[in-house]
């Protein structure tokens, strides 16, 4: 049987990545940060984990205004690192894992998540800056990722409730997936920011930290909030933190925390992340 | 239209919703194009011809010449969708906000390494609202 | 305020467009069809909708395998008649309803109906072959509307249940839009037919009279219907059907019926048809 | 895997779901291609040609070439898809239909005159399955 182990939660500024790929992670503005995911980067290797089911969301790269999907899941074999408008990062493609997405989508469509199903699919920053943070800079990624992707950009959104929901609902469909498959799922987006306008430039760390909290240990609650409490005091950008819901729910009630770190900035963004296990 | 939209009050910040949208499409759809080399090229070479090709608004065509974000924004622009311009223009995300803000870059940058903007009476609603 | 007042259902069959098209409707195969949609044209004039919630489904033609949304709504100002292959059908391009139709999806998507919302989109068939009917060969079409686009073609497709609950909420969101529209939903596709494999023809005139009855009196119980029945009982493309469970959800529970049709055949397909209004 | 698919038992149907969606990718991939004039053209110059455009197994192309409509849809073709190539053939789906059920064209239409395929025990499955 398929079973997801443990969580990931963490930011995925576009900075981050650059810093990566421009071999900036060691200077003094990032290191703090880079030293963050260490151990992460440590535990994953002892994990080995087979697939990633990787929720994100697209930022005005392979959707535009002509389609914006709710949900979508990639049922695809392969994704390409996405030309954002300065040349596709300088990463893996990601392996997709087709079987088990579509049994996925079959399982949550079922279970009544209108997913739109997607087959091609370039993936952002969004989706490539975690798996680096996460695996650094290796010749393939060492496992096969499902990404989910989450629309946070034209409002409104799903709810918090409704993410946290699906979260359950993609537990249940894993766990009837009959290959023995060690599965993980990360939740990416996030912390405060918001990138825009005169308020551009908003971090709230009081917010951030409860959030932090919350999601560990009261996560049926923390997802009862609206999204107009994440806009104001998050940040307009903070509505992203409703994708880390989804790997909560995917979740057991009761989690250890690995690694839990929270950092302030990175370019105009609170990072945060999380390691949970499963008890 | 009866369904409530208390994120309109939230100070200075502009949400995308269906209506922005709808008066952004065109304009947000130009980001887009940004996204392929020889489209860059072309608009750098003479931006108001390109943007001639787009049936935006003179006034969204305008704030696109004059870098104007904040104006952008207000005509339906959505942040994600305009990074395609200040990418191409070589200007990093921290830089391109900071000009929405009324600060210089240097003050901007200053403000995030101090932890950014703190959230205040001023900035965000009271509970109550 | 706006409010929906009657429902039609009517399957969509391509060569009923081209019949209309070319000027067939006279002829002796199609005649019998055509006379059973006199009623619901001659009460078309009287009704004059400002809009229409068209629920239909793509047939291959805007949505590829590349990317299958379950639930789409347009929000976009216009739309054009695909070519499917021959041509565009010589109909009127189909004018939206941005303003109401962006009102619904954030009524719906708030009330947990993972939508993707479209801009652009060429209507094709399931879409304009509805229109003929109704309205015959005008040089623009009287009214706005609102294409709402269902799954049908990769399975699994919603469940009945999740397609009436869907029509409640689309009743709901049409509710509190403080214009004062007359709207009309229309559900269209079914009734039992397959057009693949060795056993291509079925018609169950049985099953499609007994839904014709009870998509009028007990819609909640037909709700529940699964789609193994329909596939089985009304062919592979019978489960089309659920989209009258739409139209269906968004009238009230009880309605008047002012026609009831059905005929068999129109090419490889059981036609049936209804105009409701809601008690 | 541990859904279960009883929709597989149904007589004489295949139901195009993700596993079938996912042999069937380029054979209707190149299906959806036939939308466009230029390319029916070309297709109609050169099948086989055209079909070595596509990354489809020889299977499915021979099966295209003999335009076997039953062999396409066990190898992952949608008839919505197909219906490009017979539309390109300048077929109706009734025609192509019969194509199907090992009944000639006028013996099909005849069927369907009468009222179509009636089910019976031999074509739908019975309630306990
Ligand atoms: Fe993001
Ligand atoms: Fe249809």
């Amino acid at each position: 049987m398929a079973k997801i182990n443990a969580g990931i939660a963490t930011s995925h500024v576009p900075a981050i990545g650059a810093a990566i790929d421009n071999g900036l992670t060691e200077n003094e503005y990032w290191k703090p940060l880079f030293d963050g995911y260490e151990f992460a980067k440590t535990w994953m290797k002892a994990q080995k984990p087979d697939v990633i089911l990787l929720v994100y969301n697209d930022h005005a790269t392979a959707f535009d205004l002509n389609l914006v999907p709710t949900f979508a899941i990639a049922t695809g074999a392969e994704f390409k690192p996405a030309d954002e408008g300065w040349g596709p990062r300088p990463v893996p493609n990601v392996m997709g894992y087709p079987k088990l997405a579509a049994h996925i989508a079959q399982s949550v469509i079922q279970d009544d998540f209108d997913l739109t199903v997607v087959n091609t699919l370039d993936v952002d920053h969004g989706l490539t800056v975690p798996l680096s943070l996460m695996f650094g800079q290796p010749e393939q990624w060492p496992c096969r990722v499902i990404p989910i992707a989450v629309n946070v950009v034209l409002y409104p959104t799903p709810s918090g409730q409704r993410c946290y929901n699906l979260g359950k609902a993609l537990r249940k469909a894993v766990e009837s997936f009959d290959e023995d498959l060690n599965v993980q799922i990360w939740g990416t987006g996030g912390m405060s920011h918001q990138l825009q306008g005169p308020r551009a430039g908003l971090i709230n760390k009081e917010f951030d930290n409860a959030f932090l909290d919350k999601i560990v240990s009261e996560p049926a609650a923390l997802a009862k909030t609206p999204h107009l409490e994440y806009i104001n005091l998050a940040g307009s950008e903070g509505i992203e933190l409703i994708m880390w819901l989804i790997m909560r729910g995917a979740l057991n009630d009761q989690v250890d925390v690995k690694k839990r770190f929270y950092h302030v900035p990175a370019s105009n963004t609170a990072v945060g992340h999380l390691v949970l296990e499963n008890k | 239209m009866a369904i409530d939209k208390p994120y309109k009050k939230v100070p200075g910040t502009t949400i995308f919703d269906a209506d922005m949208a709808s008066l952004g499409f065109h304009l947000n759809q130009f980001c887009m194009s940004l996204m392929k080399a020889p489209n860059r090229e072309k608009f750098k070479q003479n931006e108001q011809a390109y943007l001639d090709q787009w049936p935006m608004s003179d006034e969204q065509k305008a704030a696109v010449l004059a870098r104007d974000y904040n104006k952008m924004i207000s005509l339906g622009g959505n942040i994600y969708f305009l990074a395609k311009i200040f990418s191409s223009d070589g200007i990093s995300f921290q830089a391109a906000a900071s000009t929405m803000t009324g600060m210089t870059q240097a003050e901007y940058a200053q403000m995030m390494l101090s932890g950014g903007r703190a959230p205040d009476s001023s900035n965000t609603l009271k509970k109550d609202n």
